[in-house]
């Protein structure tokens, strides 16, 4: 199988939804805005919301008119006021407040005629089941596993290598179902098809949301909520975790990437592939696979038999698992340093369009004037597409000293630390990379 | 453990002989100064003293208010770091939830409660001196991890597990949790003296029905605090357990549920909003009758209503969750019952614009911010009941639509009824009028700069902008609506101080102008506690007024002629009493309030610290309670002083 | 209700005060109860839990409860029943609202005792 | 709501004639120290519901994880409740609530003597209650539950040991009762500080009745 006409079948769809998200990103600046939806559940939503919109545009309307025209009827000099003459003394009248009082009551039970049914039909999950996509979030990032085989399972929990019943209920920070695709930042969907999502967390409770597809679900650490997601045209579709999740919240965004159905297929069977091994040729590269073996692959997995991950089991504080008999518990579970427990799967990181938390875009168009592109030589990695080159820049400085780059906390093993990289080390890197497509 | 208030009175019935037990902190005798306000257990005083700290509190989280602005002025600004900014909108939540609208509705609650019923004070003096330092302390206690630990930065819902040492590992969540904790000492106490207080206290004649509106409202405040607040005292115990003994209560590895947290929260939480606005709408439903010289509309609907809102504030509290994953059913569920809180709001609102329907309005700066808080308090309604509809809240909740949502019922509601309390009994408690030139100012700066500010959240939130965000960049689109909601928070900022300006000036020409009497009822009121001099005497009523009709002062001043024609039958000055309180027997101050307050404090920072600290701490505690229990019950104090009777003096 | 009646229920206190014998046959009646709940928490007819464990736990729970607040904290027996309704309208309260959020509470969670 | 609580204005100048007996003349004719302490209880009510179910959701979760079979969840669980035990102890504290009642009877019909002796009964049972539930925390702390061995031992060691605090505070309360009945301060016109004791005692009864129902017989 020829694996490079693969990878151009997924990169030309990737790139024109790209191009698709920067032609609406013209149009359009507000990409986060609840009025455009271009999902049926978004849809459905929108209906409601508009609904009482209008329900409560009229009541203000009319409350403020009358406040405003009793006021003003009714405003009296501070002499008119203190002249000894009274107005009628009323202390009330019951069948007056007794029709105020049930007279909202029935336009509010009109309302909730219209909300109950939708509340319900937003948890209908698809019924065709063609793929369900567990979305885990932690600090300050969105990992998604799709459940490729069907097999309802996307954790090998007990990391015994057999996905069965047994790894059901287990924490996520075990290993992946060896059959299902780990990715990270942005999701790709097919368009026209509802997704069902298994949305989780790793840490913290975040929220997952894409405005322009559905409301928001929580991620609850612990708990799975189902969710759904449906695009009705290919592009990109952005988000914002919406529930405070500790120091870098407002840096944690996510999008979601509607693929047609053609696209969508190329791009999941390559990201089934494993890790693409660096050219022969390519001596930068394979010192940076090196170089990533040593310093990166203790967070990040890349499937690649060259690459071997720690085999420790860590609470939430980071603090190996201990037996009762203080030994460290031997399992063979990847379970990384941090709180986060893991970092971002890189085995397809150059086929993403950001990194990060989804905050920098990974390509940047050619004429953008960026004085710091310009100089970093990104001439490199302009392979791609004759619009876009790799953002190499941000990704070099990202890779240096992330912290600088968005808030982290990697003393409290709570995102990534700053490495002392020489220029050199960091080109070998961004090479390697560039070959994990 | 309840604290022996009643003395303990010898089986002769003879007073006990006044000892000193603990020699300087005995029960000090006619204060003056620092040490009075220091000792005092004067509710009046006490009232003064949650208004004036309470508004200190909303200098410090109007602060961070403007800093939070300031940071979303523009995109990609770098005022305030990720890590500050979250500090700062969390300190500004809690402060401005638990240490400014509260104690303003505490300081109301204290000042008038015994004033509209007729008693002489609260039930248990020197516990309600306790409730104030206690909160005082909570406070203080909170702000300093501003200086050190660096301030809270879990959110004021704080929600586990992010509040969890693994998430949250500088001690600023436990500030916050030990604040609050500590803070809520007081409100319980609060809630337990001023319910006796209404329940026990009133006086002759004041039937449930004739009780004012504004007494009615703390009622139901104070109720739902005694059942609200050791809900989050649970939540906070948990956290506290969690957090410095390492308990499992939200350490989702061993199973936990965080939404534990969240139920436990909420619970507290959705009447702790009812518990903010209900002081402010009783307030406003004393001051639109006299304003619009009619009675109240429909006087059992507010009550009714009231009490209403106060029950149903119990079962919505799972709204503030429906994204949280509870399950279709407990969504529909609580999305129903949220929107027909709207009800019961609605009444009022309809209430008090029936009140003003053909009545006289005087539009002086009283009237203005209770219209404000009529109308203002509307659009926030109408925006809550947006919510309400779950599937539609679903793309609202967590954006900056529910930040106008919240701020319009708080800050146009609750802090518009305070102010207008402010202008209209503050000639009772300092015995001048506030300038009405100044006050109308203060009133309009702080309406456009309010709506300036939070109106265009509105738009911001409908646009998707999440909250709690500490930048957003270019591309998203909010610069526009971020930029004048900052501008407007500045003249909003302008404006709320106007209300000191306004009282330091006034205060000023009334010095200058020899202090002249304001007279006990300069507003033509209504109410009972316009019937006793202005400022109020130390004594309140010089005999218990006897109550025969609601609003029982205006029925003393005006009847009916036999056309059914109003007239004035007596004048407030004839009637007033004359604030003679010679012989009337009053609570003596005391030390132990202040001293166990800050013994409780101590343990506070002991259980941040070091619980060695908490040794000094809980020594302080114990003396001060063994002091309070053993002081000289001073024979009338919290006895009898209610009952009126004329006392010789004694020495 | 007039001051005299208030005054006449004041009096009245000490003659309607249960009697010592009486306190003793709500304790027999306490520790028959527990002894009864034991003996079917033991039994295995109730192993499994379940209903058949949990509904007559249930009951003689609340039996015991109704006993010590009813007759201990005098809201039974006691004459002032102005006082007693009184008691009963905030503890009652509390309790009501404690029981019913709680229970929501479990809902949501999907929790059962059973 | 009718007018039922209002006194009247006799009911008033009664006042100033028996201001030192119990019921001082108050709107709702019982004194404002009764009517707080029923208030505080019915704050106390919330403050238990809470925990109770905090306790009961907490150990559920405990034993799913376990059941599933999480690895990180170890140490022992309800498996170690003594039935007899704690039945036996329950029974103490029961028995405690009736010499309560009766310390309060005794002092309520002026017999002084015995009322010190009803108390001084109370406060033993509560202390022997208190020891019996040391004694259990030790047995299971050296069975290997620690406080912060799993979410059964943060739970079960938070409930108990709040209601465990619940019950010295009252035994503080009846010590310093004993101590003022010796000072020949407490007499049949004081009956009522008995009575608020008894009333917070009886709840702290009722409370280990809920606890022991639930949390050791039937979850």
């Amino acid at each position: 199988m020829n694996t490079s006409n693969r990878r151009n079948r997924w990169r030309s769809g990737l790139l024109l939804a790209l191009v698709a998200v920067t032609a609406a990103a013209c149009a359009e600046d507000k990409p986060l805005n609840i009025f455009e939806p271009q999902g049926p559940q978004a849809d459905r939503i929108h209906g409601n919301t508009l609904f009482i919109l209008w329900m409560a545009t009229a009541v203000f309307v009319a409350t403020f008119a009358g406040a405003g025209y009793i006021i003003w009827k009714n405003r009296v000099s501070e002499e008119e006021f203190n002249d000894g003459e009274f107005p009628e003394q009323v202390h009330g009248n019951p069948t007056l407040e007794w029709g105020w009082t049930a007279l909202p009551g029935l336009i509010l039970a009109v309302v909730a005629v219209v909300t109950v049914p939708t509340i319900f039909a937003l948890e209908e999950k698809n019924d065709a089941d063609e793929l369900d996509v567990m979305v885990i979030g932690q600090q300050w990032w969105w990992e998604y596993r799709y459940d490729v085989d069907g097999d309802g399972f996307f954790i090998d929990g007990n990391g015994d290598g057999v996905v069965d019943e047994l790894d059901e209920g287990l924490p996520l920070e075990f290993s992946l179902d060896p059959d299902d695709v780990s990715t990270a930042q942005e999701m790709v969907i097919p368009v026209g098809q509802q997704v069902d999502l298994l949305i989780t967390s790793r840490d913290v409770i975040h929220s997952y949301w894409i405005p322009r597809l559905n409301g928001k679900r929580d991620a609850v650490p612990g708990r799975i909520h189902t969710w759904s997601l449906e695009a009705d045209e290919a592009g990109e579709y952005t988000g914002w975790c919406t529930e405070y999740c500790g120091l870098s919240h407002a840096r944690m965004r996510m999008s979601v990437i509607a693929l047609p159905q053609n696209d969508f297929d190329a791009w999941l069977a390559n990201q089934m592939l494993p890790a693409a091994q660096p050219d022969p040729s390519d001596e930068l590269a394979i010192a940076g696979k090196e170089l990533f073996g040593q310093q990166c692959a203790s967070c990040h997995v890349v499937d690649d038999p060259d690459f071997s991950y720690p085999t420790i089991l860590r609470d939430s504080l980071g603090d190996p698992v201990l037996d009762d008999t203080d030994h460290e518990i031997p399992t063979s579970i990847f379970v990384s340093p941090q709180v986060a427990k893991a970092a971002p799967n890189l085995t397809h990181f150059a086929s993403r369009s950001a990194f990060g938390g989804a905050i920098y875009s990974q390509y940047a168009e050619l004429d953008a004037n960026d004085d710091d592109l310009n100089e970093l030589g990104i001439e490199t990695y302009t392979d791609l597409d004759a619009n876009y080159r790799w953002n190499t820049a941000q990704l070099r400085r990202w890779i240096a000293n992330a912290p600088s780059q968005k808030d982290m906390a990697p003393d409290d093993r709570r995102g990534m630390p700053s490495f002392a990289l020489s220029d050199e080390q960091l080109d070998q890197l961004v090479a390697y990379l560039a070959t994990l497509d | 453990m309840a604290i022996i208030e009643e003395p303990l009175a010898l089986p002769s019935g003879d007073r006990p002989t006044v000892s000193n037990p603990l020699g300087g902190l005995s029960r000090p005798r006619g204060a003056t100064g620092l040490k009075d306000w220091l000792t005092t257990v004067d509710h009046k005083k006490i009232g003064i003293m949650y208004g004036a700290a309470a508004l200190f509190f909303f200098v410090i989280g109007g602060i961070a208010a403007l800093g939070i602005r300031t940071q979303l002025a523009a995109p990609d600004q770098t005022l305030l770091s990720g890590d500050a900014y979250n500090r700062v909108f969390t300190m500004h939540g809690t402060v401005m939830v638990f240490l400014a609208v509260m104690p303003l509705g505490a300081a109301f609650a204290n000042y008038l409660l015994p004033l509209q019923i007729g008693a002489r004070d609260v039930a248990f003096p020197r516990i309600n001196a306790f409730s104030f330092w206690v909160f005082l302390a909570g406070g203080i206690l909170l702000n300093t991890s501003w200086f050190i630990g660096g301030g809270a930065n879990g959110g004021w819902f704080n929600y586990a597990p992010n509040n969890g040492v693994a998430y949250s590992p500088s001690t600023g969540i436990d500030f916050w949790n030990i604040g609050l904790l500590i803070a809520g000492i007081g409100s319980m106490t609060g809630a337990v003296n001023l319910i006796t207080t209404v329940l026990n206290m009133r006086a002759p004649g004041m039937s449930w029905m004739k009780m004012p509106v504004f007494t009615w409202m703390t009622l139901v405040t104070q109720f739902l605090l005694l059942f609200a607040i050791p809900v989050l005292t649970v939540a906070q115990v948990l956290l506290l357990l969690d957090r410095g003994f390492d308990a499992n209560f939200f350490n989702v590895e061993q199973g936990a549920d965080p939404l534990l947290w969240q139920h436990l929260f909420w619970i507290f939480g959705h009447p702790e909003v009812y518990l903010m606005i209900l002081p402010a709408f009783g307030i406003v439903s004393e001051t639109i009758p006299v304003f619009s010289r009619k009675p109240i509309f429909g006087y059992p609907f507010m009550v009714a209503s009231g009490v209403g809102i106060g029950f149903m504030g119990w079962g919505v509290w799972a709204h503030h969750m429906f994204v949280s994953g509870l399950g279709p059913l407990s969504v529909a569920a609580f999305s129903a019952v949220t929107m027909f809180i709207a009800v019961p709001t609605g009444v009022k609102i309809l209430n008090w614009l029936a009140t003003m329907w053909g009545g006289k309005l005087l539009l002086n700066t009283a009237m203005l911010f209770s219209i404000g808080l009529v109308t203002q308090f509307t659009v926030g309604g109408l925006s809550g009941v947006m919510h309400s509809v779950a599937a539609s809240d679903t793309q609202q909740t967590d954006t900056y639509f529910i930040v106008a949502h919240f701020h319009y019922v708080l800050f146009g509601g609750a802090l518009f009824g305070f102010m207008a309390g402010f202008y209209f009994w503050w000639p009772k408690a300092f015995g001048y009028k506030l300038s009405e030139k100044w006050g109308k100012a203060h009133f309009w700066t702080m309406v456009a700069g309010f709506n300036l500010t939070f109106g265009p959240m509105h738009i911001l939130g409908l646009q998707g902008m999440p909250r709690r965000m500490q930048t957003y960049s270019e591309v998203q689109g909010f610069g526009l609506w971020n930029m004048v909601a900052t501008i407007g928070s500045f003249i909003l900022g302008v404006g709320s101080l106007l209300i000191l300006v306004n009282a330091f000036v006034s205060y000023r020409a009334w010095k200058r102008a020899g202090r002249p009497d304001v007279g006990p009822d300069p507003w033509d009121a209504r109410g009972i506690e316009w019937m006793i001099q202005s400022p109020a005497p130390e004594h309140n009523f010089d005999v218990d007024p006897v109550i025969t009709e609601l609003d029982d002062f205006w029925h003393k001043k005006y009847a009916e002629d036999e056309n059914g024609k109003l007239v004035r039958v007596a004048t407030a000055e004839e009637l007033a009493h004359p604030g003679n309180g010679e012989g009337v027997h009053l609570p003596a101050p005391s030390y132990w309030p202040l001293v166990l307050s800050i013994g409780i404090m101590i343990i506070g920072y002991g259980l941040i610290f070091s619980l060695y600290l908490c040794i000094p701490g809980a020594f302080i505690m114990m003396t001060a309670l063994y002091g309070w229990s053993l002081e000289p019950a001073d024979d009338l104090d919290a006895d009898d002083h209610h009952h009126g009777e004329v006392e010789v003096a004694h020495g | 209700m007039s001051a005299e009646t208030i005054a006449a229920d004041h009096h009245d206190v000490e003659d309607h005060h249960p009697t010592e014998r009486q306190y003793w046959v709500v304790f027999v009646a306490l520790a028959i109860i527990t002894a009864a709940e034991v003996a079917w928490a033991e039994i295995p007819l109730t192993d499994d839990g379940g209903p058949l464990l949990v509904l007559p736990m249930m009951v003689m729970m609340i039996a015991k409860f109704i006993l010590v607040a009813g007759a201990f904290m005098h809201l039974y027996f006691d004459t002032k029943i102005l006082n007693g309704k009184f008691f009963w309208w905030i503890f009652g309260s509390a309790l009501l609202l404690a029981v019913i959020v709680y229970f929501i509470v479990f809902a949501t969670f999907e929790f059962s005792i059973f | 709501m009718a007018d039922v609580a209002t006194p009247a204005v006799d009911g008033h100048v009664d006042a100033h004639h028996d201001e030192h007996h119990e019921g001082h003349h108050t709107s709702l004719g019982i004194s404002n120290m009764k009517l707080a302490m029923w208030l505080f209880l019915g704050s106390e009510v919330l403050l238990f519901g809470a925990l109770i179910s905090s306790y009961l959701l907490s150990v559920a979760r405990f034993n799913q994880e376990r059941a599933e079979g999480n690895p990180l969840v170890t140490g022992p669980g309800t498996e170690l409740f003594d039935i007899p035990f704690t039945s036996a102890s329950s029974f103490i504290l029961l028995m405690s609530s009736l010499t309560m009642v009766l310390a309060h009877q005794a002092i309520h019909h002026g017999d002084v003597k015995n009322s010190r002796i009803w108390i001084g009964a109370t406060a033993a049972l509560g202390s022997l209650f208190l020891a019996g539930q040391v004694y259990e925390f030790t047995v299971f702390y050296r069975e290997g539950l620690g406080f912060t061995t799993n979410l059964f031992g943060s739970a079960f060691f938070t409930l108990t040991g709040f209601h465990g605090v619940h019950v010295t505070g009252g035994i503080l309360m009846l010590t310093s009762l004993l101590v003022l009945s010796f000072q020949g301060k407490l007499n049949k016109d004081r009956h009522e500080t008995v009575e608020l004791v008894g009333l917070y005692w009886h709840f702290v009864d009722i409370v280990w009745v809920l606890i022991f129902t639930i949390v050791y017989l039937v979850v």
